[in-house]
């Protein structure tokens, strides 16, 4: 690090890399069961995945060595790595990768496992107790992995990996279901990765150490250590040489300018969070699809972009990344146009009779509810604009803060109407329409199916072309995703995957 | 004790015109000119109404006044000049070595978390700084033994919360004579206690300036006081010298006009002096003036209050406070309840009103038990029942006006509308003789003696059958009191009412009441008619009690030390 | 007797004194400054506060906008102004929720006794007991986030504390005798709490309710760090400051904290001022004896000679 | 003794009794799903149901409270929604570094206190008195986290003294000295933050309690016996003060800790005070309620205590099963 080490007693040497997290890890450093990105960022560093994705967003070999399809795309067979050690010594094997989805699927299991393990043959009965026997998910041999689906799931390859594989012979000692609470083992992860997990301490750090035996090249660093540092104290953590690497939160030059002054170089590359409005199109108000059209039309999102974001994102006209292969390049863009959305106000009604400047229909008054959740300072600065947009077509918007999990809870909640809402989502790889659910939206029938990637692609497009013209949501932007660095060489991050390399990371000389 | 001697002792302590001012929002000269001289082994009493000076004057001596006083007069000490002006550092020196003081109310007198016997030690320890351990706590023991404390070894291990007012009263004595000063000043030492222990005080006080030739200087505003222990007397006025001389002489030939009004407030009471035992009801009639009270009804008619086997604790389990006590009032009759403090007078008073727990016996008011009566029946009986409470600033409300005070019971009780109320506040307040221009005012803007009549006032504003009064003069310097008892009388006789009065003060009661009841520990220990009660006590208690209220008259006290010291010494 | 009188004359002309301390005078006339700004003030700007102007963000302080512009282009001066009314707003009603909860818990407490006491006496053990950010986030997610919450939030867990002096206030004053008296007279207990308990706790309540407007105005400025204090697009000191919440804008753009910052530390300073101004008038303190702090020549001073003099 | 001690318990059981109820219901009152969280936002609703079920979620709320009440009774507070471990041992592990932040800031305001306040104290009304309250009232008057925020810029910003965040540097592994100090550096700034807030109350309340004492009616006598002023300060007054201090820092408790919460927000503390604040958030009820009833305990143990001390230093006081 740069800045006095006697001072500050940094990074406790030369061999030693601190990448800051602006929260604290739950502590749950199970692969599956993991509930935050801090908690990922430690398993990403101390697991391996059967599968990741590469900078052209294809899947490669990690865990396993190669793997094949059957025509009608119900088995998937895997060959693993036979040089892999956990950092415990023992051998991995196709039992690790048979446990891990037998546990996904038993009743016991304490959260909702992964979704393509539903799709497994047998998982129904296993999972209600009727049998002992998941035939979905079998070791062929010591190194090869077979799974069969009762109906063909392509996506499986986005979960695989989304979740690192763990070790038999340490998680078959806890009972299924306390894996959650068993402090003990939750909190000393044995994995195949980079780094071997070394201390936890709660609240303000996790260091790890490298992994000489790692098969893919033992990392170039001795430490690499996760700090918590809350964003407000990042630029004097930074300056002050106590972290390596971090978050950028800001894209305000000024503070971008101050990370450079603090001897940071920014590395940006394209995000895959999304943020956007979901519309309840239950509701009688939104039920008409040009109400919620005219919504997308008046809302000014490239000033958004332009402004809040200083041009840091990319537009989205789907709930899906931009980046992404399925995305349809033919989308309607709703580019802003506040008269259009007047005039669709007025088809489907909505007129202010009254001359109060407000929209009418049938003697109600057209409100509008802007609910953000308050842990996010860049939804406060968004909601005000929404909401200025919508007074100046007639809507008399308003804005309501909640805490995230009630807002959540609220939109979970059937029972519940609501008018528009602030979400984000991590746009993952073949997943799409999940959160149609917020919207209550079921337009598009079963949603996104396919034996193959290819016909799964091709259903998936359909499927957000069909979202597009529903207008559900009022998409918003897909952010870049930022980092600075300082002092670090070899950090090399593409999109889903920040930490691939990290055994190629090395301190500046 | 004579006369001669004191003639040719030296002189202490020589004060001449000291002056006392007070600056600040507001300059308040509060001693103007006082000049007094203690002579070796006499006891000089100053005299005079609260406020004069008299506390001011002593605390100057020693620089014990504030900041903002400003201090000027020549001050001789065993002849030597002591300029008081400031905190000059022979001021500092004298301390506790050759003048020492003894404040008013013992209890906060005293650090309340050291021992007594430490506090005593570090007066010792001033005196002798090169001490050693045992001879500190030697003179220590001495001194409790000198000033008469049993158990001295046990007693100096206590804390002060922890000893009678009369034993910290001796304390603090023991501190003031531990340095051995040449004079002792004593700033109403009595005033907090009892009767009993009042008197063990002046004695102790008496026998230190005659046995160890201290001059004593006592502030007091108690005649009876100054009768019993003064050789000397100097009467105060408004930070000035009114009066000086020898006590005997001042009693009987006052000079100026303030002392003789002074001495004259003090009740007259035949019936206590002189020797015990001599039977003259009649004289006590004439000479007391209750002949202005109508004669007491006849015994044959229902009494006002009627109080049976009484019994009162103040909380759930918790030992009685007042056991069976009986007594009972006709119209036209005034009762006094006495005893020493802490003895249960108010909380009978407090019972009779509902205000304290029963646990025992009757309380009829006009033969019912209104106190069992539903709600509205007995506010009926409570407006037939007048009170007027301890302390008169206590009994006021300080943010209503005199005139809402008083109208108070007229409009809530008897729902007189507001105006008439206030119309019929300032007849009342003619009828105590308070001018209408106060009825604006509030409790703060008036003196204690007005408040007292507000109070008064305010208990006849429903004409009461039955008036409580609960020490109504015992806050009041005796001309204040004087005023308020004639208003009083003449009240009662007017509206006549039976009364239950409530004192501790002898001399009163002997001329205002009709009948007594002697209270001790909560018990009733004599019950009758004044006369017969005062003049032949049944008890040892009642005697002691009624013997121990000093009397205004230096002969009287005089014989009566006689007697007590033939006592002790037979 | 003397003693009880001028102690006690103090204390009814305790308020009016009060008024010409210079303490008191300079934070009555900060905080009148204070609020005659924030109510008239954004009548005289030409911007409305939620006006939002993409173009100039975060602009310095120029002559269009006196004090700047914030992350969304809206003028300072006028958020300021307009945020002054929330934080007064906050600060005056949640104090009038204590006050009232607080005054009427109690004098009941106080008055009645037994087990009417103990009960109360034991929810305001419960209410004191709960630690304050947490459940004030609880309370606020269960209410949802506007002003009227941090009102109730503040109002609601900051009761206690004047409750206990109330109570203790009463009790002392339920064995005074001029309560005794109504008492004795079967007046009815409504008519004894309010027109004499009470009344007679106003210094108590007065000066604990100036505390307390400091304490309110804090805690929302502190809620709204943590998201739940009056929320956007409303503007009040505390999310003006709280949103300037970055080492960015402490470094570089003063014009988004220093005005809020100065006008919390003014009202909450100026009403300091006014509290300590009060509660030094109705507790008058007896003068120390020279001893404690001697004055550096021990002659009496020359003003003091004069004043002999002059009365003399 | 005995018998109050006994009394105050029950008090105290009472009190926490009407504590976890209230807090309860309002946990439970809140609108939502406290697990709701706890799953993915695209789990199928049948699946969700299910872990709800097994969760208790669709019980009564009184019977889930009588659920809470049995567990906690016996000690076990259940195990945080969000973080999946024991509460016991989520607040085990952090309670150590908010009491050593809150002890280091008491101990460190109440140094302070002490002698400001008497100096206040002891020239009450002159020019000195009134200095120190103006600089009172200004330290109160500037919000906690801005000030820390302020502290952050010049220390860690400008001149690099001091580390940011957290109570040790990350993997250095100090030992001994070096440790100590490492700890010590970084706890500068939180505590003063802490600190100067519970100055200001200390302050105030030690000047008029000590003002009260020194013109309390004691104070004329010892001089009038011949003491100089500092034996009757340091003590008679000093030792007549302990009560006062002794009640402010017992009665402060609470608001040490609640004051931590933000002061660890800032500064990354890994505290109690973070800790509840997340479990509010997270409507982390099991963990929230283990927090709340734990404060709480404290907070009457505090009470209990300066009961307890006073009897010490103030031998008027005699602890009854009364009152
Ligand atoms: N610190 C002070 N500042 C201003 N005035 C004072 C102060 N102390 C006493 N006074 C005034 O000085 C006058 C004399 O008071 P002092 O205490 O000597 O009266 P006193 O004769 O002892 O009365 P009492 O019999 O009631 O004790 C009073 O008017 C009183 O108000
Ligand atoms: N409110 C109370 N609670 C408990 N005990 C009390 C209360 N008031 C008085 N006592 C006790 O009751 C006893 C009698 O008190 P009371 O006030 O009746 O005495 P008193 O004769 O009126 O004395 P004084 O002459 O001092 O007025 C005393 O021992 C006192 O300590
Ligand atoms: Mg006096
Ligand atoms: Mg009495």
């Amino acid at each position: 690090g740069v800045g006095d080490p006697n001072a500050t007693g940094s990074t406790g040497g030369g061999d030693t890399i601190t990448y800051a997290l602006s929260q604290n890890p739950n502590g749950i450093f199970n692969p599956s069961l993991y509930g935050t990105d801090y908690d990922r960022a430690i398993i990403f560093n101390v697991y391996s995945r059967l599968v990741h994705v590469d900078k052209n967003q294809e899947f490669q070999p990690e865990l396993a060595e190669s793997w094949t399809q059957s025509e009608d795309g119900k088995t998937v067979t895997f060959k693993l790595r036979q040089d892999v050690k956990w950092h415990d010594g023992e051998p991995f094997t196709a039992d690790d990768v048979v446990y891990n989805y037998t546990a996904n699927a038993d009743p016991d299991y304490p959260s909702g496992g992964q979704k393509f393990v539903s799709y497994l043959k047998g998982y129904k009965d296993f999972h209600e107790g009727k049998t002992k026997d998941f035939p979905g998910v079998k070791a062929l041999d010591k190194y090869t992995v077979e799974f069969d689906f009762e109906t063909p799931y392509p996506a499986m390859f986005s979960q695989l990996v989304d979740y690192p594989i763990f070790a038999k012979h340490i998680w078959e000692k806890v009972p299924i279901k306390q894996w959650k609470t068993d402090v003990d083992v939750l909190r000393k992860p044995v994995g195949t990765g980079p780094y071997k997990f070394k201390e936890f301490a709660d609240g303000q750090y996790v260091s790890l150490e490298a992994n000489p035996d790692y098969f893919g090249g033992a990392p170039k660093i001795k430490n690499l250590i996760f700090k918590v540092i809350n964003s407000e104290n990042l630029q004097a953590a930074l300056t002050n040489g106590e972290v390596n690497i971090a978050d950028v939160s800001d894209w305000n030059p000024s503070q971008i300018q101050a990370y450079k002054d603090a001897g940071a170089e920014i590395v940006q590359l394209p995000g895959s969070g999304g943020s956007y409005m979901g519309l309840d199109t239950t509701n009688p108000r939104l039920k008409d699809v040009k109400v919620r059209q005219a919504l997308v039309y008046a809302a000014d999102r490239q000033s958004i972009i332009d402004s809040v974001l200083y041009g840091h994102a990319k537009a989205t006209n789907a709930i899906a990344n931009p980046e992404d292969p399925n995305y349809p390049k033919d989308l309607n863009e709703y580019k802003y146009d506040p008269e259009k959305a007047k005039e669709l106000l007025k088809e489907a009604g909505w007129t202010d009779t009254d001359g109060d400047g407000i929209l009418d229909k049938d003697g109600e008054k057209f409100t509008f509810k802007i609910e953000y959740s308050t842990n996010s300072k860049l939804n406060s600065l968004v909601a005000p604009i929404l909401q200025k947009n919508y007074q100046a077509i007639g809507i008399d918007a308003s804005l309501a803060s909640v805490d995230f999990n009630s807002l959540l809870s609220k939109l979970l909640d059937e029972n519940q109407q609501f008018d528009g809402a602030f979400m984000g989502s991590t746009y993952r790889l073949l997943q799409y329409g999940a959160n149609d659910f917020w919207s209550h939206w079921t337009g598009q029938g079963p949603a996104v199916t396919g034996t193959d990637l290819k016909s799964f692609g091709e259903s998936a497009s359909n499927y957000l072309r069909a979202q597009n013209e529903a207008a559900t949501n009022v998409w918003l932007y897909v952010a870049d995703k930022g980092f600075v660095v300082k002092g670090v060489d070899g950090f090399d991050p593409y999109p889903y995957e920040t930490f691939l390399t990290s055994n190629q990371w090395t301190l500046k000389k | 004790m004579s006369d001669g001697k004191l003639e040719n002792a030296e002189t202490v302590l020589e004060v001449n015109h000291l002056a006392v001012t007070f600056t600040g929002k507001e300059t308040v000269h509060a001693v103007r000119d006082f000049s007094f001289t203690v002579h070796k082994g006499e006891v000089v009493a100053i005299v005079g109404e609260s406020g004069s000076g008299k506390s001011v004057s002593a605390m100057s001596l020693l620089g014990l006044l504030p900041r903002n006083a400003v201090v000027s007069g020549d001050v001789k000490l065993d002849g030597k000049p002591l300029d008081v002006s400031y905190l000059s550092p022979e001021i500092r020196k004298i301390r506790g070595r050759q003048v020492s003081m003894i404040f008013q109310d013992p209890l906060d007198s005293l650090d309340p978390v050291f021992t007594v016997g430490e506090q005593i030690a570090e007066a010792v320890r001033v005196n002798d700084p090169k001490a050693d351990k045992a001879t500190v706590t030697a003179r220590v023991i001495d001194l409790l033994k000198s000033v008469e404390l049993p158990e001295p070894d046990t007693l100096r291990r206590k804390y002060p919360h922890q000893l009678s007012g009369g034993q910290q009263q001796r304390i603090l004595i023991a501190i003031a004579l531990a340095g051995r000063p040449r004079i002792l000043l004593a700033d109403e030492p009595t005033t907090a206690l009892d009767v009993t222990v009042q008197q063990g005080i002046l004695d102790l006080l008496h026998q230190i300036s005659r046995s160890e030739g201290v001059g004593v200087l006592i502030i007091t505003h108690d005649m009876g006081v100054v009768a019993d222990i003064a050789d000397q007397v100097v009467v105060v006025r408004n930070g000035a010298l009114v009066e000086a001389g020898e006590t005997v002489r001042l009693f009987h030939y006052p000079q100026n006009d303030y002392t003789r009004e002074l001495l004259d407030a003090v009740p007259k009471t035949p019936l206590l002096g002189g020797s015990l035992g001599s039977d003259h009801a009649a004289a006590v009639v004439s000479a007391t003036g209750a002949t202005s009270a109508p004669a007491p009804a006849a015994s044959d008619e229902q009494p006002v209050l009627k109080v049976e086997n009484l019994s009162v604790s103040y909380a759930p389990r918790t030992p009685d406070v007042v056991h069976g006590v009986s007594f009972d009032i006709n119209h036209h009759e005034v009762l006094a309840l006495v005893g020493e403090s802490g003895s249960g007078k108010s909380t009978i008073v407090r019972c009779v009103l509902g205000l304290a727990q029963q646990t025992g016996g009757t309380v009829m008011v006009d033969g019912v038990e209104y106190l069992k009566q539903r709600r509205r029946e007995q506010t009926k009986t409570r407006h037939k029942i007048g009170v007027i409470f301890q302390s008169p600033m206590g009994s006021l409300d300080p943010r209503q006006t005199l005139a809402q005070s008083i109208a108070e019971p007229l409009i809530y009780a008897l729902g007189v509308p507001r105006g008439d109320a206030l119309a019929k506040a300032e007849e009342l307040m003619d009828r105590v003789h308070l001018t209408r221009d106060m009825a604006t005012r509030y409790p703060s803007e008036i003196s204690g003696g007005q408040r007292q009549r507000v109070s008064i006032a305010r208990a006849i504003a429903l004409n009461p059958e039955l008036l409580i009064a609960d020490e109504p003069t015992s806050a009041l310097d005796v001309s204040v009191q004087k005023d308020v008892i004639a208003l009083f009388r003449e009240l009662q006789r007017d509206l006549g009412f039976a009364c239950l009065f409530v004192s501790h003060d002898l001399p009163l009661v002997a001329s205002f009441c009709h009948k007594v009841v002697v209270l001790q520990h909560g018990q009733e220990v004599e019950y009758g008619p004044v006369e017969s009660v005062f003049v032949h006590p049944t008890t040892d208690y009642a005697r002691k009690l009624i013997l121990s209220a000093p009397l205004a008259d230096p002969e009287v006290q005089h014989e009566r030390r006689r007697l007590r010291e033939q006592a002790a010494t037979a | 007797m003397s003693e009880q009188q001028s102690v006690s004359k103090k204390k009814a002309v305790g308020f009016a004194a009060a008024v010409k301390t210079p303490m008191f005078i300079v934070g009555a006339s900060m905080v009148s400054l204070i609020v005659v700004l924030c109510v008239f003030g954004p009548l005289l700007l030409p911007y409305h506060p939620n006006d939002i102007d993409l173009k100039s963000m975060e602009a310095a302080p120029n002559a269009a906008h006196w004090l700047g512009t914030d992350a969304l282009g809206r003028d300072v001066l006028a958020r300021l102004l307009d945020g002054g009314r929330m934080s007064m707003l906050v600060g005056v009603a949640a104090v009038f929720v204590q006050v009232v909860v607080g005054t009427i818990l109690g004098a009941v407490a106080g008055y009645a006794g037994g087990w009417a006491d103990s009960f109360i006496m034991r929810i305001t053990e419960i209410f004191q007991c709960f630690p304050f950010y947490p459940i004030a986030i609880t309370l606020a997610s269960l209410l949802g986030a506007n002003i009227w919450n941090v009102v109730f939030i503040i109002g609601f867990l900051g009761w206690t504390g004047l409750c206990r002096l109330v109570r203790a206030e009463v009790l002392s004053l339920r064995e005074s005798e001029f309560v005794l008296y109504t008492r004795a007279l079967g007046l009815p207990a409504w008519h004894i709490i309010i027109k004499h308990l009470v009344r007679n706790c106003y210094p108590v309540i007065l000066v604990n309710a100036t505390l307390a407007v400091t304490w309110a105005v804090l805690s929302e400025a502190s809620m709204s760090f943590l998201g739940l204090g009056v929320s956007q697009p409303n503007s009040s000191w505390g999310n003006m400051l709280s949103q300037a919440q970055s080492l960015r804008i402490l470094s570089s753009e003063p014009w988004l904290w220093v005005p809020p910052g100065a006008a919390i530390i003014c009202l909450v300073l100026s009403v300091n001022f006014i509290g300590e101004a009060l509660s030094r008038a109705v507790t008058p303190n007896k003068p120390h004896i020279r001893d404690i702090d001697p004055p550096s020549t021990w002659k009496p001073t020359a003003k003091q000679t004069d004043a002999v003099q002059a009365g003399a | 003794m005995f018998r109050y001690l006994l009394k105050r318990l029950m008090i105290a059981v009472v009190v926490l009794f009407g504590i976890s109820v209230i807090v309860f219901a309002i946990v439970h009152l809140q609108p939502g799903n406290p697990y709701a969280s706890m799953l993915d936002p695209d789990t199928p609703p049948d699946v969700r149901e299910e872990v709800m079920r097994k969760l208790g979620y669709y019980d009564p709320l009184p019977l889930q409270y009588v659920k809470w009440l049995g567990r906690a009774l016996t000690g076990d507070f259940g195990y945080s929604i969000q973080l999946g471990s024991k509460v016991s041992f989520l607040i085990g592990q952090r309670i150590g570094n908010t009491v050593f932040l809150a002890l280091v800031a008491a101990v460190i305001a109440i140094a302070l206190a002490v002698p400001f306040g008497f100096y206040a104290a002891i020239r009450q009304g002159k020019v000195s008195d009134t200095v120190l309250t103006v600089v009172n009232f200004g330290i109160v008057s500037i919000p906690g986290f801005f000030f820390a925020m302020i502290l952050l810029k010049v220390f860690s910003i400008d001149l690099r003294l001091l580390p940011s965040s957290g109570i040790v540097t990350a993997g250095a592994g100090y030992v001994g000295g070096q440790a100590i100090l490492d700890i010590l550096r970084h706890m500068i700034m939180p505590a003063i933050v802490l600190m100067l807030g519970e100055f200001v109350s200390y302050n105030r309340y030690i000047r008029s309690s000590a003002g009260n004492l020194l013109s309390a009616g004691f104070v004329a006598p010892l001089f009038a016996k011949g003491l100089n002023r500092r034996k009757v300060i340091f003590s008679h007054i000093f030792k007549n003060a302990a009560k006062p201090i002794i009640t402010i820092l017992c009665l402060q408790i609470p608001s040490v800790l609640s004051g931590a919460v933000i002061t660890e927000t800032i500064f990354s503390w890994p505290g109690i005070g973070l800790l509840s604040y997340n479990a509010a958030i997270s409507r982390d009820y099991p963990l929230l309620m283990g927090i709340v009833m734990m404060l709480a305990l404290v907070t009457l143990l505090g009470n209990l205590l300066a009961d307890v001390l006073y009897t010490i230093v103030d031998p008027r006081i005699r602890l009854s099963g009364k009152a």
